[in-house]
């Protein structure tokens, strides 16, 4: 039994905390909270330095091939200090795109800029409030030209190219294609849009006419969509592993430090409980996320399964720590001078990214009817 | 068992509204979600300006006696009056806490010519109280405050900071709980006074709140001077004087459930709009339940209402089911709007109002939704509450509670 | 605003716990449980000689003629000491049926027995696991013959006659009819059958061409069954509710009583908060079941809305109550020596009978879509 | 990261399964729930067999020196065995209590003379132990206890009732924790004995539970008398020793979750046979989501088992993750049994095996989850325990600390 991450991973681990113990702190992400940018470009320079966006780029697109544990690794530790770049979209969501479904020319077109931190992507799904699926998507992809309106597309604003769900056909599940656009080509309207959680950017993005190619063969693109998704699941589990742990730290040390009726209020069982409950889901949460490592890692079709596992777990982790840390804190808790929204922004908006957990569970369940079929 | 006012009651209701429509306008439609229709300086403005108006008609504390200004009516009397009020468009809430809390107090330990000198000009609107008890280390735990007040003469000089305080940037006056004595108890070495709040030696801050708000401030006192003739109570008495006050804090008996954000209703409304990936939301069975869960809460806090308003319309005391108001809105809310979020799907971060369903009031609701849980009494609080004022239960292990206050534990 | 029992029926309502501490002890209750009888006669001929069974039937046909705000009041506190008598099955039931859909004939025939206890009748539904529907039921009526199985039958073993949902049709909603059967009539074959609650009697009844006759028109069998049980299901959860408020003083008495670590338990915040939490339930219940009291009082067209509330609302609450009763009880509590187990199973019982509470959520939307029509 | 065996754990699980399949039948296919398929008479004589087979071969207690029968084998060497053996058809559990706190207890406190003569017997199921903490009065707070061990010459004259005692009237010995000083604080004034429980002043009597099983008994001494050689630990030790005890009442570490009642898969299976009002129970989407819910709690179980055991494997201590498996697993039960019961509708009450689909399984273990809960640690201790030793937070506060234990509080 060897379910555990290796000790150069775990190195790996300690390098990374370590860097982004100086370089994104509290302050550096309340500077992007607070509008001070619409992410934050030092550091988004740092960890392209570190080679994190070319982690699982083959060597050959001049990525350094390494496997997903690694990319794992970091993704915790981006979680765990609410990290405001463009990395998710870029790295868990655009390059697998491409990886998985880009032709030779696509792949040497996005690749080496993607690794290099020269480009960044995202992948444009959501046409406001509802499910986007092949039922409900209306942009278009007719010769070659996009038309539609996407709306929120995460980092849209910083993004240089977007991966978009578009409709091809009318051929139910087959109806939509993905494809590529630039973003700072013509028919390209962007505009920011105001969410939860400003520390990261999201935009509307208003396609007219826009130059784009398909991406991976037409009527894939509903397919690809669930494939990608099932990467970045894991990858973004890990980043909600990451921020749970980090409230259940910041409960504790409160708890421990605040005194009430003349005790730690951590010596109260409403507190204790609270925080086993918090440790509890983080646990169970972690375990999962590592059965979708090994899935992710391995290219195991358990995949899909082990996807909606670790973003289900992860997701109510992330949702109930964020919410109980701020209850652990009480009235200071609710005020922006303190730490814990970061958290509680980020928890929901990483817990609706790829869609919410309800969605995420019906596809848990379509794998287990599978699994067990009748 | 039915839900109709006595003769009495609907005499008075006929009486009320006929007022109101001779005064005020009615409200208009749906008016959305937690949103200023004016800034609070207008807001104000035209608030003084009803409260004057229906002191003036006798409907501004309709249970206070008439030498006082009121009306020596009844409690059922002042629920129909709310319930009326609440159908027209007037702005109110500025004086909820100057006269449920302050006023009495003063009325309890304030002398003859306190009362002469400040009722009137509170009920009439002219003048805003605020309460300044909760402190920075002294939040669930009122009675661990520090702000020090310390005889000098005739005059207590006063140091120290308050957090929490609903009002304070425009309240004129205050009661303020302060520490005389650190070397006894923490119960026991507490005085209440009423202070000035535009003493210069008062210092008001805002509080910014993780949704953008600020409903309360920081209150701090460099050397604030006050008269002895301003305390309330005896020196040592603050606690007692102080329960007084919180007897009063009364969860407002009103209309029913709701109104502080979105509900079941709305999440019908938006299950009815939303695509899910299996079809329309409405016809999905964990959303039917949802919806069905909350009605259920919801309804429950309503019809706990009503038999609160029987028992006042019975002229007996409400039961101990009224305490278990916010304990359930609270967590309820927090729920329902994280639910509708979820149905919105990657459209959920959306907080703009024209970007989201129901001008995204399931997104603002959400960010305020923490600081319900928290806001008069934590969740947890509550429940302590419930368990040793309506059950019975023991309290908490108070180990402070023969200690000097200055040797307690505080972690600092 | 006069949202309660009026003084008369808070008079009726202690009358009611009097006659019920002395006649119904739990060791009473733990004689049926034990298996010394199908139901307590001795207590049911009481039930009988309070006029309880007669309540709602009017005095033409022998009854009392009060209203359903005493029924209520005598359910809480039948409720209250787990009263092991077919009283549901026979007066919430049975005698709403025949009060609803009888023929005059029907009526004068059934009504004064059922008021005077000479006849207990029952309603009979399910035909095993899943729910009884127009789409499911296989038990048939034709020519005045029934046949077909169900089971369970609350308290079929004790009943004269049973109420039946039999299939007429294949006409869709209108395929069903009920009939009335005399249980010890030819043709019907009834055994006992184990649940997980022996203090109510539960049995199999097979039909086999027993003599039948229709209540109500052909085809109104699912409409009628629907507003039976929606009166039922506010005198069941006003059961409930003396039920959970049950749980929560016997949880409250051991709380105080029992010490660890030198303190009553009451005083650790996991119970304290357990039993505010209890408390919270039965009055949320509470509320809802008196707006179902309302409704069924006044014939409000709001009943079905009502009802459904009420029950959801008192199944959660016993549910909770029941189960955190033996939690507080500790060790004890699981033991059959105490009475936590009485509630533990009636609990239950009483949140399946009527179906489950999943079923009237549905119902409840069901209703809220009606009055909110789009 | 992988599920695999090193070279060195694969080859002991070839070793270990050849000597399986040579000594014992594989289990065959599903057996139901929670049924005996032996009277208990049958599964003790069978299982006495197998221990010593299994003794015999050194499998027993893998990780015991050679010297006292063990193998002087690794944790993952036990856990490999125990998964293995999982697979095969063979009875066991009566030995576990006796070998793996009993007798741990009597290896670190016994005389030398003890262990030559009990430890051997032990391991080969010749003779079984059973723990004797628990009385009626102290559960939770097992130092509470009051049976009272007084001193006669060379002799213990003891009194008193222990209860909850799992196997004690199949047990040959047991080991006793006694309150030998009344006038100290409770910590202080126990002691451990080891007893005969064949003595005649030993009475057993089982306890029945609410599911209608008896797995614990009540236990009453009176006037038994137990020579000073058996104590184990000076006196006024006990709470000392019993604290070996307990660590050694570590997590099985066995196949992962699973496998005491009904989980998702059965949930599946239930809800493709099921109509509900508006079809098949499969289709609707609350259930799915109930799927879901308790998948992702089971499994999320299963794959913290294995991180345990890839500590073991790489022969580090297991983490504080551990510590997590019944908080979870017993509310899941409770919670994911009555929802099954309630997908059966009003059929849900059935409980007899061929009345109710999947032989019942929902409702036996419906009936069994609340004792669940509590056994072995309810869940309020349970989260204590994880509050203070996983996350270092302080213990609850104890007023009977520094009392005498007969001037402690009791309520009696």
């Amino acid at each position: 039994m060897n379910f555990d991450f290796s000790d150069d991973q775990k190195e790996l681990r300690e390098q990374a905390q370590r860097f982004l113990r100086d370089r994104c702190t509290p302050k550096a992400v309340r500077n992007i909270l607070e509008g001070g940018d619409t992410y934050d470009r030092t550091l988004w320079k740092g960890v392209v330095e570190m080679g994190w966006t070319a982690t699982v780029i083959p060597e050959e697109f001049g990525g350094l091939g390494l496997g997903y544990l690694e990319l794992c690794v970091i993704a915790e530790e981006l979680g765990r200090v609410v990290a405001p770049i463009p990395f998710a979209s870029s790295v868990y969501l655009a390059t697998e795109a491409i990886l998985l479904a880009g032709s030779a020319e696509q792949k040497a077109k996005y690749l080496p800029k993607l690794a290099s931190g020269e480009l960044v992507g995202t992948f444009a799904m959501a046409e406001g409030a509802g499910a986007a699926t092949p039922r409900t998507v209306r942009t278009t992809l007719k010769s070659g030209k996009l038309d539609g309106t996407k709306v929120p597309v995460a980092d849209g604003n910083v993004a240089d190219f977007a991966i978009v769900l578009a409709r091809t056909s009318d051929d139910g599940e087959r109806s939509l294609t993905l494809a590529i656009v630039d973003l700072k080509g013509p028919g390209v309207t962007r505009k920011a849009v105001t969410t939860i959680d400003p520390t990261r950017d999201q935009a509307e993005i208003a396609f007219a006419g826009a130059p784009a190619e398909a991406l991976g063969g037409a009527g894939d693109g509903w397919s690809l969509t669930r494939q990608i998704q099932d990467r970045a699941a894991v990858l973004v589990a890990f980043e909600q592993v990451g921020g749970a742990s980090a409230c259940l730290e910041m409960a504790k040390d409160y708890a421990l430090n605040r005194y009430a009726f003349g005790r730690q209020i951590a010596s109260f069982q409403a507190i204790k409980h609270k925080l086993a409950d918090m440790y509890v889901n983080n646990e169970i949460a972690r375990s999962n996320a590592y059965y979708g490592a090994w899935a992710l890692s391995t290219g195991s079709a358990e995949l899909p399964e082990a996807a909606a596992g670790a973003r289900v777990s992860a997701t109510q982790a992330y949702d109930y720590a964020s919410k109980e840390n701020i209850q652990t804190h009480g009235g200071m808790g609710f005020t922006w001078e303190l730490d814990c929204q970061l958290y509680f922004r980020r928890a929901r908006t990483d817990g609706l990214s790829l869609g919410p957990a309800r969605a995420w569970k019906e596809r848990l369940v379509q794998q287990l009817e599978r699994k067990n079929a009748a | 068992m039915d839900f109709n006012d006595s003769p009495e009651e609907a005499a008075f209701r006929t009486e009320v509204r006929a007022w109101l429509e001779a005064n005020a306008s009615p409200k208009g439609e749906a008016t959305g979600f937690n949103r200023a229709r004016w800034s609070e300086a207008d807001a104000l403005k035209r608030a003084k300006e009803w409260q004057a108006k229906r002191a003036a008609a006798g409907y501004a504390k309709i249970t206070w006696p008439k030498e006082v200004g009121g009306r020596g009516g009844t409690p059922i009397q002042q629920v129909i009056y709310n319930q009326e009020e609440a159908k027209f468009d007037v702005p109110t809430g500025f004086f909820d806490i100057g006269l449920g809390m302050c006023i009495p107090t003063l009325m309890t330990y304030g002398k003859p010519e306190d009362l002469k000198r400040y009722v009137k000009p509170a009920l009439l609107g002219q003048e805003i109280w605020c309460q300044l008890f909760s402190e920075p280390a002294a939040g669930s735990d009122v009675a661990g405050l520090r702000t020090r007040a310390e005889k000098d003469g005739d005059e207590w000089v006063i140091n120290g900071q308050k957090v929490w305080t609903s009002g304070a940037h425009y309240s004129d006056f205050g009661i303020l709980l302060t520490r005389t004595d650190p070397n006894v108890p923490k119960h026991k070495g507490l005085t209440m006074f009423y202070i000035d709040m535009k003493d210069p030696a008062v210092v008001v801050k805002p509080i910014k709140q993780i949704n953008g708000g600020a409903n309360f401030n920081e209150v701090y006192f460099t050397d604030l001077r006050v008269k002895d003739s301003q305390r309330l109570g005896a020196v040592g008495d603050g606690w007692k004087v102080a329960l007084t006050t919180l007897m009063h804090e009364r969860l407002a008996v009103g209309g029913g459930g709701g109104g502080n954000g979105p509900d079941y209703k709305e999440l019908l409304e938006l299950a009815r709009a939303t695509e899910l990936e299996d079809g329309p939301a409405i016809r999905n069975a964990s959303v039917r339940e949802k919806i069905a869960d909350t009605y259920v809460r919801t309804q429950g806090l309503k019809y706990t209402t009503y038999r609160t308003m029987t028992a006042l319309s019975r002229g007996q005391q409400p039961g101990p089911e009224a305490s278990i108001g916010k304990v359930v809105s609270a967590p309820k809310l927090q729920d329902v709007t994280g639910y509708g979020m979820d149905l919105q799907d990657q459209a959920g971060v959306l907080i703009g109002a024209s970007d989201a369903p129901l001008e995204a009031a399931f997104q603002q609701a959400y960010m305020w939704a923490p600081g319900l849980r928290i806001a008069g009494g934590t969740d947890e609080i509550l429940r302590n509450i419930i368990a040793e004022r309506v059950l019975g239960l023991p309290g908490d292990i108070r180990v402070d509670k023969d200690l000097p206050f200055k040797d307690a534990p505080t972690g600092r």
